[in-house]
């Protein structure tokens, strides 16, 4: 299947739900949905043929807003197994709220516990918000893959 | 007695002979396993956090220290998603030499895994085979990069050292070894009927389940399919190689450990056509090559090893994204990064396999017996300081 | 000094105390974990325990294990049930050891002469998994417990089938009597009589005491060390040296049943009393040593596989070996 | 089904014996033996003063914060400015030659040492005047014998003397 061809195909699927999709020479396909209308657009891809996700990244632009993104692509149909669909979705910063993709793909499973973890974005239908995945189990304070989060660092001196 | 109280909960690890870093919640009936929680994050080392402090040639050893076993893939992963952001490409040679440490790396990465798996069923000599075996191509691999196991080879550009003299034959011998010792590996352990009884039918993962769960790896390959980054989206030197995705159909643990060992049939191959095609030239981008200053540059012609341009101690990338994926021993390894064009990156993410294989410690072993907790978990070659980063 | 010299080969001394007792068992002990780790070492291509007398590829290295075991603070949880924990491995280490003084060492020397000898070492041969079961209740450990559950399944599956095949031999050989049961290979071997039945035995006897593949109540990977989780110190080097001990003995017996104990009996020992019994020690030798070559070539069977092992397979190969015995006593009129 | 497994619990046993007789063996006998480690180990570092432009590129590449610029107090004194020289850290530095391939003016080397022990934390910061004295020697009860990884096809490795 050809670039241009598929993100004609996906453009067209998702059009009616506000959808922006754009891509990436040569593989990757980015689909940008209001956070309303994710898992909707999630199911119409996973029918499409993207059965499974690889990451679910969450980027912190402070006091802005955080993005989550959906790399999926298929298993079960090697001909779109070259192409990646990054479903992303933007969340205000004050509400870091989204509905989990789990019930579409069981594959985020980990991947929202831990963005959840670190990234303080809570996946609404998870079956474990609240819970920590990575961090010790009393850990309190800001999630710290945030910006506001500071790593100290050295100079170059002694 | 109500249900609850048949239950025994048992707590595997951190501090156990066979957990691994990390803990398993088991609630066991009996022998049964009811129910079966990784309790991950045990060795988490935030790696994501400290990308985003250190530049981006730091980030090469941080993204290795995880996957031990298995540095190479993410090592290659890494630079190959900087070097979509800088957009260059690797000369030809140093894209085959890439792919021979790659195969080199698979090889012991699944011997490990091997290793690890033939212990925790209680087959010590597996564990000290693999592990010995492991020795003739770890040295090969410090002969090629100067260290063990933490190779740091791959920086963006190409790769910091040429082959070494005489390195295709001390290469070809250790392919024969390898070959050699294989049918002894099939006689004592493979085919033992012990380890036949232990493995065989035992955590049974479906196809539809491998797809939807998202394994990835022999893991997936081992439940029917297909799907090999190598193959899928080529990198490296492997458009110009000829070689197969080993799968397997019955998605069992003794499929999972025959698909490593074939891949290492096929990694033998490999090895063997890199080394018959490698192009002559140089082994760094140009770019790169024309900012060494001139006399060290005749230095590396002569040595074979490269001298980084003063550039790369505060390389900058251009702002955008970027996310590559490479066939790793223990399976797909996707780096994302965000860069803002400053000399760190504004957000890597790093999904290694084992992270997204963690999730069939749940689903495999529901109704399996308290003695196949280790054989399912060897058979997944789950590596927990890699899962938690 | 003579007076104490002849009391010591005096048979009721000698046997518990210096052979088949306490003495050769606890030397065999020494040699036999040394040997296992170096046999095994061998076929794993690396050398094993060296260091401690390198000259001779460090065969004392259980000393110096067991002087590490002697001078290691044995700790006690505080949750234990003190006297059950402290008690059992001694317990166990005698439970294995006793059998030993009712095995003859050649046809005029044995503490005591029973006509139920083979009954005797059998049946306190039995004893000692109660205390292995005793100890993973006593410990107070979820591993433990597993543990001593899973010895208590074992014994049940190993024990029926192993008494069927050594009183196939009794069968075979009308007498129950150690002694007479030996005398009576003087020609064929026991087992070429009833192969079945020398099989069956001998891979019972590993089950019994948890040689590979049947490693079970003490698997490492999955209930770290079963019964003996909680154990540190000397009463871990007991309850350690107990299966071997128990090994031992059943070796012992095995080579008496099957490989014709002392027979046959070379000229220049034909007159001691005592010699006959290094062919008997050297015979039990080799079936403890193929036990522990065993670690090295096997992983382990799940529970289930071995009581299915011992339930499905053993048991009706034990029965038809007694048939067979009964045939071969029916045709030749009673060996 | 049950004669395929006698056969292959044969082969198994066959197979443990084989090894058992042959004389196959993949350890290195350390610290008895030692091994020479192939031209270009990356090991500890070694410094040269006079060449040193104090470029601090070193310092800079360091992933691990383990080469850092210390002051030098003689020549600072001398030029009444600070000047700075790299120094190391062997309980921070990771061996990966970063600070030797970036160094322009191959100040420095990789040497092929690596088994040093140190008996204090602070014994292992090696500001650049104890930097430049070169590396430790590794201290062996008794001399140790030298050997050479050899690769074998039929042994695999295989540690030979080196005169």
């Amino acid at each position: 299947m050809k670039f241009e061809e598929l993100k004609g195909l996906i453009e067209e699927k998702v059009r009616d739900l506000g959808a922006e999709v754009s891509g990436k020479e040569p593989n990757v396909i980015e689909v940008k949905v209001p956070r309303e209308k994710v898992v909707e657009a999630a199911m119409r891809l996973r029918d499409m043929g993207f059965d499974h996700v690889k990451a679910v990244t969450a980027v912190d632009y402070p006091n802005e807003r955080f993005e989550v993104v959906y790399v999926s692509s298929s298993y079960s149909n090697l001909d779109l197994a070259y192409f990646l669909v990054n479903l992303r979705t933007d969340l205000p910063y004050d509400d870091p709220r989204m509905p989990s993709l789990l019930e579409v793909w069981p594959s985020v499973l980990y991947q929202e516990h831990e963005e959840h973890d670190l990234m303080g974005i809570v996946f609404e239908g998870h079956p474990r918000m609240g819970e920590r995945l990575l961090l010790p189990e009393n850990y309190e304070g800001i999630p710290p893959l945030r910006k506001e989060f500071k790593v100290k660092t050295e100079g170059i001196n002694a | 007695m109500s249900l609850e109280e048949r239950e025994l909960e048992v707590l595997i690890g951190p501090q156990h002979p066979a957990s691994g870093h990390m803990r398993l919640v088991a609630k066991i009936d009996g022998d049964v396993v009811v129910e079966l929680r990784p309790n991950i994050g045990y060795v988490h080392r935030s790696v994501e956090k400290l990308a985003e402090v250190k530049k981006y040639l730091q980030i090469i050893p941080l993204v290795e220290r995880p996957s031990l076993a298995d540095t190479t893939a993410n090592n290659l992963t890494y630079v190959m998603a900087v070097e979509k952001l800088l957009g260059i490409e690797p000369p030809p040679r140093a894209q085959y030499l890439r792919t021979l440490l790659a195969e080199i790396n698979r090889i012991h990465s699944h011997f490990y895994g091997m290793g690890i798996h033939g212990v925790m069923i209680g087959s010590s000599t597996a564990y000290m085979w693999c592990f010995g075996d492991r020795e003739p191509l770890i040295e090969l691999a410090q002969e090629l990069t100067g260290a063990r196991l933490t190779y740091s080879y791959i920086v963006p550009g190409g790769v910091r050292r040429d082959l070494p003299q005489g390195f295709e034959d001390k290469v070809e011998k250790v392919m024969r070894y390898l070959e050699n010792r294989m049918p002894d590996y099939f006689d004592l352990y493979f085919n033992n009927p012990v380890t036949r009884a232990r493995l065989e039918g035992v955590g049974v993962l479906s196809r539809e389940d491998a797809i939807r769960l998202g394994v990835a790896g022999p893991n997936l390959r081992a439940s029917g399919v297909p799907y090999d980054v190598r193959k899928v989206e080529p990198y490296a030197a492997y458009p110009e190689l000829d070689f197969e995705v080993v799968t397997e159909e019955a998605g069992d643990a003794f499929a999972r450990v025959m698909v490593r060992v074939r891949e290492i049939q096929e990694s033998i191959k490999i090895i063997r056509q890199v080394l018959k095609k490698i192009p002559d030239g140089p082994i760094l981008n140009e770019k790169y090559m024309k900012m060494i200053p001139p006399n060290l540059r005749k230095q590396v012609e002569e040595t074979g090893r490269i001298k980084f341009p003063g550039v790369f101690a505060n390389l900058r990338v251009p702002a955008g994204e970027a996310i590559a994926r490479v066939e790793g021993g223990r399976g797909e390894v996707i780096f994302h990064i965000v860069s803002d064009g400053k000399m760190s990156p504004y957000r890597m993410r790093m999904v290694t396999p084992s992270f997204r294989n963690v999730i069939l410690f749940e689903h495999l072993t529901r109704g399996v017996r308290v003695a196949d907790i280790p054989a399912i978990y060897g058979s997944l070659d789950y590596f927990p300081p890699e899962a938690d980063r | 000094m003579q007076d104490l010299l002849s009391l010591i080969f005096e048979p009721y001394v000698f046997v518990p105390l210096i052979f088949p007792g306490i003495t050769v068992a606890f030397l065999l002990l020494l040699v036999i974990i040394w040997l296992e780790r170096k046999m095994a070492a061998k076929v794993q291509l690396r050398y094993g325990p060296l260091y401690v007398l390198k000259p001779l590829g460090g065969a004392i290295q259980m000393v110096a294990d067991l002087l590490r075991y002697l001078f290691q603070e044995p700790i006690i949880p505080k949750t234990v049930d003190k006297l059950a924990f402290i008690l059992t491995p001694a317990l166990l280490f005698g439970m294995a050891y006793l059998p030993t003084v009712a095995i003859p060492v050649s046809p005029t020397f044995y503490a005591f002469r029973s006509d139920l000898s083979l009954l005797i070492v059998l049946a306190l041969s039995t004893l000692a998994p109660i205390f292995t079961v005793v100890m993973g209740w006593a410990s107070n450990n979820k591993f433990s417990l597993i543990g001593g559950v899973r010895e208590g399944y074992i014994v049940v599956s190993y024990e029926i089938p192993m008494f069927l095949s050594a009183l196939s031999m009794a069968v075979l050989y009308g007498s129950l009597d150690l002694v007479d049961i030996a005398e009576a290979q003087k020609g064929l071997w026991g087992i070429f009589l009833n192969p079945v039945a020398a099989i069956t035995m001998l891979v019972l006897m590993y089950m019994s005491t948890s040689k590979f593949p049947f490693e079970i109540p003490e698997a490492e990977s999955e209930i770290v060390a079963g019964a003996y989780t909680e154990y540190s110190g000397i009463l871990y080097g007991l309850v350690m040296g107990a299966s071997y001990v128990k090994l031992y003995v059943l070796s012992l017996v095995f080579s008496i049943l099957f490989l014709g104990g002392w027979n046959p009996v070379p000229g220049f020992m034909a007159n001691d009393p005592l010699l006959p019994g290094v062919l008997l020690f050297i015979k039990a030798f080799i079936i403890i040593v193929i036990g522990a070559f065993l670690r090295a070539v096997y992983p382990r069977f799940r529970i289930d596989q071995a009581m299915d092992l011992g339930w499905k397979t053993l048991l009706p190969l034990s029965i038809i070996s007694i048939f067979i015995s009964l045939a071969e006593v029916m045709i030749m009129g009673g060996a | 089904m049950a004669v395929e497994r006698t056969i292959r619990h044969i082969k198994a046993l066959a197979t443990g014996a084989k090894y058992m007789l042959g004389g196959h063996r993949l350890t290195l006998m350390y610290p008895d033996d030692v091994q020479e480690f192939p031209d270009g180990y990356r090991g500890m570092i070694e410094y040269d003063w006079n060449t040193c432009i104090k470029c601090g590129l070193c310092a800079m590449v360091c992933p691990a914060d383990a080469m850092k610029m210390y002051v030098s107090k003689e020549e600072s004194e001398e030029g009444k400015r600070p000047v700075r020289r790299p120094g190391i850290n062997y309980t921070r530095c990771i061996f990966c030659g970063f600070c030797v391939d970036i160094c322009p003016t191959n100040s420095l080397k990789f040497t092929k040492v690596h088994d040093v022990a140190f008996y204090t934390f602070e014994e292992q910061i090696f500001p650049p005047e104890k930097f430049r004295e070169g590396v430790p020697k590794p201290q062996y009860d008794k001399k140790p014998r030298r050997v050479r990884a050899i690769l074998d096809e039929r042994r695999g490795i295989r540690y030979e003397p080196v005169e």
